[in-house]
């Protein structure tokens, strides 16, 4: 057990597979001898070579596709896009290759391809800099995505990743990586779509992921002191999703709230209102609610970019509306 | 070249347009559906190269790639039932004529996005450079492809890290509707290559003999670790784009002109500006393979009645494949779920991995 | 008034603004000599000539980028994507671009750009040319999504779209173009973003968009045999989304179907069923239910394909199963 | 050339690079905060490009983009303010340090994605040829872009269209910590255009008056119908990537022989390998701006007590744009939503339009 950052501890996956298995490679800009821009792959190029360890020319299609190629001859590729942002260069390759062979060939060709990108909002990068892609991603049969929110599971599902015969993406945030938790290193792993109980409470059920965990937690602490005891499911994977966890829990506290940090608008979150609602209709007391982000391009100035992401206290806020409102007509 | 190899590669090419022409029946009769897009006219290009591929090659390629699964092996049964879309295809139904996988094969499938054969080749190639093997992947795509940003990345990376690829451009000069002038800055192709360091080379693809002997000459090069390299084959589609165009956009006596091997067709075609009706599209005169097939006979290595009996053993093959298509079953829902299932392994994604 | 093809309402759409503005320009693959895959272009390179429709080499996200450029110095540019597919080598032109242009300048550069493309599953075009995109463009704030189903909004949207000085998807449907149906030049046009109610009904609402529009009034027809009386709203915009219109026919009906060719998870369907459920809980008898695609890459075979996207009897038994199951426990 | 324009040249040169050294000095302080690029080094192929630029010519630029924007004519106040994030920006702090974007100056803006700036100007361009009007747009971009496919498949249709771009490759030799050797197959970026028949040079970026001299000449060119021309511009920068970077992957000597302007750095650099640490980005000794003072003083046009006059204007106006970022308002939500919505006429699109 020890104490690691996030990046450190995705740092850590890589080693430990780059070491057990050789056909274990990864690539990317800057990986190699800068080290990643956001550390996970430091060292490694020293360790494995630079035929393990790629640098690659800004050519995002053609690498990630280089991606596909060589997981068709069945190496383990692990491409990182530098950020997500630019992964809307690679999505023909994503999505219309690494998503699809395996089924367009009738089989013949598993995709033991993993995808990292860290995404998500972090300071000041500007509109360009700030794309959340996950709906555009889970709407893809044949891709599966994790979005680990803590050192441990960032740890794990990164390693599960790479262990997949599925083209599996890995959905890191920026925000995140400097962020620390104890990781056990030895322990067994949960499987990587498996939702996880982060705290329970009688009174909502909150379900969030990546960073958002982080929040719903503080919120729900903040919560506790009001009386008010709320469930928080860290999803962990958006594709497939963990309904069962989520419904049971639904099905106890009769009150779901969802939050997430993409665009409210045809976000990741509306398929769990969706589906919650078709499978707890009777049990909700409320309808769903999202806490989500503006529908905007991301603002530069600081304080408009923080206003246009789910705060803590927009939870809070969300949480006590839905328990403090009367229930309407029904 | 000796006789048999001779004899082959001519047996290829009139398997070739005899598969092609059956397709374009199966088309017109309701049997196929979706777009298809054939071959005739440039069957040189993919007997020429193919011959010079050993096993251990990998092949990459398009949308009308029906010639280049023929020829890497793939039974015409195989790929005629895909064509049918049923379950004994090489791609179970699931693919379709744009997309023939065979794994055994290393036929790395048809891609049906322009473009996408350069990155696939690409990672192939990393593959087995990674890996210090004596293969090499052949990356099969049109004039139209060489637009797309793809082709520019990847030759890049190919160059630059050496990978052991050879580019072969099917110059037929459309892209669709487009002539090649109007849809590139710089119409002699290999051109291209020259922004990137890769050798490179343009060959007369109606010629099956020249084509060999360049990609021979090429990939005895890619395996040995010299790095990319490139051919640009000149070449014709005798028929539309795909069976859903009429190619109105042709002139007439362009057609005939490649047709008969008209080494003036160029010439004729700077002058011809009339846009004929589809019409134009009727029988086949003298092309690749009936010069291949003068040429055969004139150095000896065949006669006439040989050639018959090479034209009849294709028609049989091909009739039976088709027959063999049309009797086999459609894939059922089931079959799709366990073929998209077919490498989930959740379990796996369980274990701790200490 | 006529009666046209869809094809020939778009194509009439064209050439009335290219002769009304100048500043209308048409760039694409074969829209010109070739008169377009779809025909939607046909006769005007004869008219306008070449600078004004201008066949392309193929290079989607350099051409649609183009289309960028070009707006920005104020022309009104109609870029045709050949299909949907090819869309997704354009997707960081129409995302990273013309939807945050106008933003990030601060509002200096408006974006009079429209993007037509053909989407939908036709018939056997394999896994790689059957994508619907319509959840990926939704969640992109600064996008307009019109998606007509008959030839006279084709003839309608197409034009407004022209006129809008946001950059503005016309997602067409391949296999619309050859339906027919009248279409009046001289109408007054409702707004692009409005949807309208194909059909009222006072048991259920149905709630659809382009060639399922089609099928739910299919359906319709035949429930109303059985004495189900339907509603059946034309969506039109995808993004926005008329509420309001879809509220009030929930809150009459208080059964809701949506129903979408796109994949059922984290597809339109899903914002649409989020929001409903928000909006109008507790008039709901039952939940939300969705008639969608199937979560599979789109197989070759015909009949496959057929059964992985709704069918006019899904709609119908789920019409059926919604008013006949008994209500549960709440 | 004259001594006004030379002296006009010195003192944007001077503005640069006290305006990036100011913008350091507030990410430092964390009055600016985001990705911070700084353009110290490459001053003269800003000055000396647009300083060849009419009032009529586009620019088009990346997120290293804040001296083109200054060049340009926006002033340091609304550029500064736009860093701070404040409503007094010239994108009204939406955009920020990598969008500056002025509608009024032609200029294009600033944009982050690397490979976008090649469609922006073909789009420009293309509105002006159709206008046929005797306009350039000028695009700049990094040696890392032109691996993007957006650089190809832009180069083609310009090429393609003769459209009216100038290319600008500022080659500072680093994609942020890549070598070019190490991502690209050809060194020489100005040959990457002869895969499009575009007129390309290679000029020193070090030197203003060659960087003026070639420009100029191009963009009449340009203008003049002739379509694109190439300019590959040898630079360096002295900081590293962005204010996030410390640039260690660089040697010492290397920053050391360009901030000498050292003919023999790349000789040096062959022979050196060790990575210093950040501390290698100590103070700027001689380099293009220096150099260019010593010209212009050895040619008579200038002396040090102008330059040193020269020096405390442009201080001045710096210290200025910072007081007056710092002292401007921030833009609120409404602000934000009004920017969004200032387009979006739905009134309009309710029209008939008969
Ligand atoms: C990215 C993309 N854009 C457009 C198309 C439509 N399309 C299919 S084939 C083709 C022409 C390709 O021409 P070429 O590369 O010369 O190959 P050919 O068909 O002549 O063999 C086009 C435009 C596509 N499939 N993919
Ligand atoms: C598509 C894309 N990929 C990666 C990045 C991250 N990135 C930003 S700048 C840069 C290096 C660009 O190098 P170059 O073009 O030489 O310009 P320079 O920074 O040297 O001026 C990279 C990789 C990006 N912004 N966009
Ligand atoms: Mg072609
Ligand atoms: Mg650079």
């Amino acid at each position: 057990m020890s104490d690691l950052f996030y990046w450190q501890s995705l740092n850590r996956a890589m080693d430990a597979e780059m070491a057990a298995d050789e056909t274990v490679i990864t690539l990317g800009e800057d990986v190699g001898l800068y080290g990643g821009t956001y550390r996970v792959t430091e060292g490694l190029m020293a360790k494995y070579g630079e035929w393990r360890v790629r640098d690659t020319p800004i050519s995002e299609n053609s690498f990630t596709g280089l991606g596909v190629g060589a997981a068709m001859l069945g190496l383990r590729p692990v491409v990182e896009i530098m950020t997500i942002n630019f992964a809307l260069f690679a999505i023909d390759a994503i999505i219309n290759m690494a998503a699809k062979i395996p089924f367009m060939s009738g089989g013949q060709f598993p995709m033991p391809l993993t995808i990292r990108m860290p995404g998500g909002i972090a300071r000041q990068l500007g509109a360009q800099h700030s794309q959340r892609l996950e709906h555009t991603l889970m709407n893809v049969p044949g891709l599966r995505i994790a979005v680990p929110a803590t050192p441990q599971d960032a740890y794990w599902q990164l390693r599960q990743a790479i262990h997949s015969d599925d083209a599996l993406i890995v959905l890191e945030h920026e925000l995140l990586y400097f962020s620390k938790g104890d990781v056990n290193e030895k322990a067994v792993a949960p499987p990587i779509h498996q939702a996880l109980l982060r705290r329970s409470g009688r009174d909502v059920t909150c379900i969030a992921y990546s960073r958002m965990v982080i929040l719903a937690l503080e919120a729900a602490e903040f919560l506790a002191k009001e009386g008010i005891e709320m469930t928080v499911i860290d999803l962990r994977s958006l594709a497939p999703i963990d309904w069962d966890t989520c419904v049971q829990s639904v099905q106890q506290t009769h009150h779901c709230l969802i939050v997430e940090e993409d665009c409210r608008f045809a976000g990741a979150g509306a398929e769990l209102s969706a589906t919650l609602q078709e499978r707890c209709f009777y049990f909700l007391d409320r309808p769903i609610q999202r806490v989500a982000g503006l529908d905007i391009p991301t603002p530069f100035n600081g304080k408009l970019e923080a206003a246009s992401i789910p705060r803590t206290e927009d939870i809070i806020s969300a949480v006590r509306q839905m328990l403090g409102t009367p229930g309407g007509q029904s | 070249m000796d006789r048999l190899q001779m004899r082959a590669m001519l047996r290829d090419m009139l398997r070739a347009r005899a598969f092609e022409e059956a397709a374009a029946q199966g088309y017109a009769q309701g049997q196929i559906a979706g777009f298809l897009h054939l071959y005739p006219g440039e069957e040189a290009v993919a007997v020429g190269v193919l011959h010079a591929a050993e096993p251990g090659d990998y092949v990459v390629s398009t949308y009308r790639e029906h010639v280049h699964a023929l020829v890497r092996g793939i039974p015409a049964q195989e790929i005629m039932a895909e064509l049918h879309g049923k379950i004994t295809g090489v791609s179970k139904g699931m693919g379709g004529s744009m997309h023939l996988f065979d794994a055994s094969r290393r036929f790395l499938g048809g891609y049906a996005i322009v473009g996408e054969t350069f990155p696939i080749a690409l990672g192939a190639a990393y593959a087995v450079a990674y890996r210090r093997l004596p293969e090499a992947v052949i990356c099969f795509f049109g004039d139209g492809a060489v637009n797309q940003g793809t082709f520019h990345e990847s030759l890049n990376m190919a160059a630059l890290w050496k990978l052991p690829i050879l580019f072969v451009c099917e110059n037929n000069h459309y892209q669709i509707g487009t002539e090649i002038h109007r849809h590139s800055a710089i119409t002699e192709v290999y051109k291209r290559a020259c922004g990137y360091g890769i050798p490179a080379e343009k060959v007369d693809g109606m010629d099956v003999l020249a084509v060999h002997a360049a990609a021979r000459k090429a990939l005895e090069r890619v395996r040995s670790g010299d790095g990319p390299q490139f051919l640009e084959l000149e070449t014709y589609r005798y028929r539309g784009h795909s069976m859903a165009d009429p190619a109105s956009y042709r002139p007439n006596v362009e057609l005939n002109a490649y047709q008969a091997n008209d080494p003036i067709a160029a010439a004729i075609h700077e002058a011809e500006s009339a846009y004929p009706s589809a019409d134009a599209m009727a029988a086949v005169g003298a092309d690749c393979i009936s010069h291949f097939c003068d040429h055969c006979c004139q150095e000896g290595h065949l006669d006439k009645a040989e050639i018959t009996r090479l034209r009849q053993e294709v028609q049989a093959e091909v009739d039976d494949a088709v027959r063999f298509a049309q009797q086999s079953a459609e894939p059922d829902m089931q079959d799709a779920w366990s073929v998209f299932h077919h490498n989930r392994r959740y379990e796996v994604l369980m274990e701790t991995a200490p």
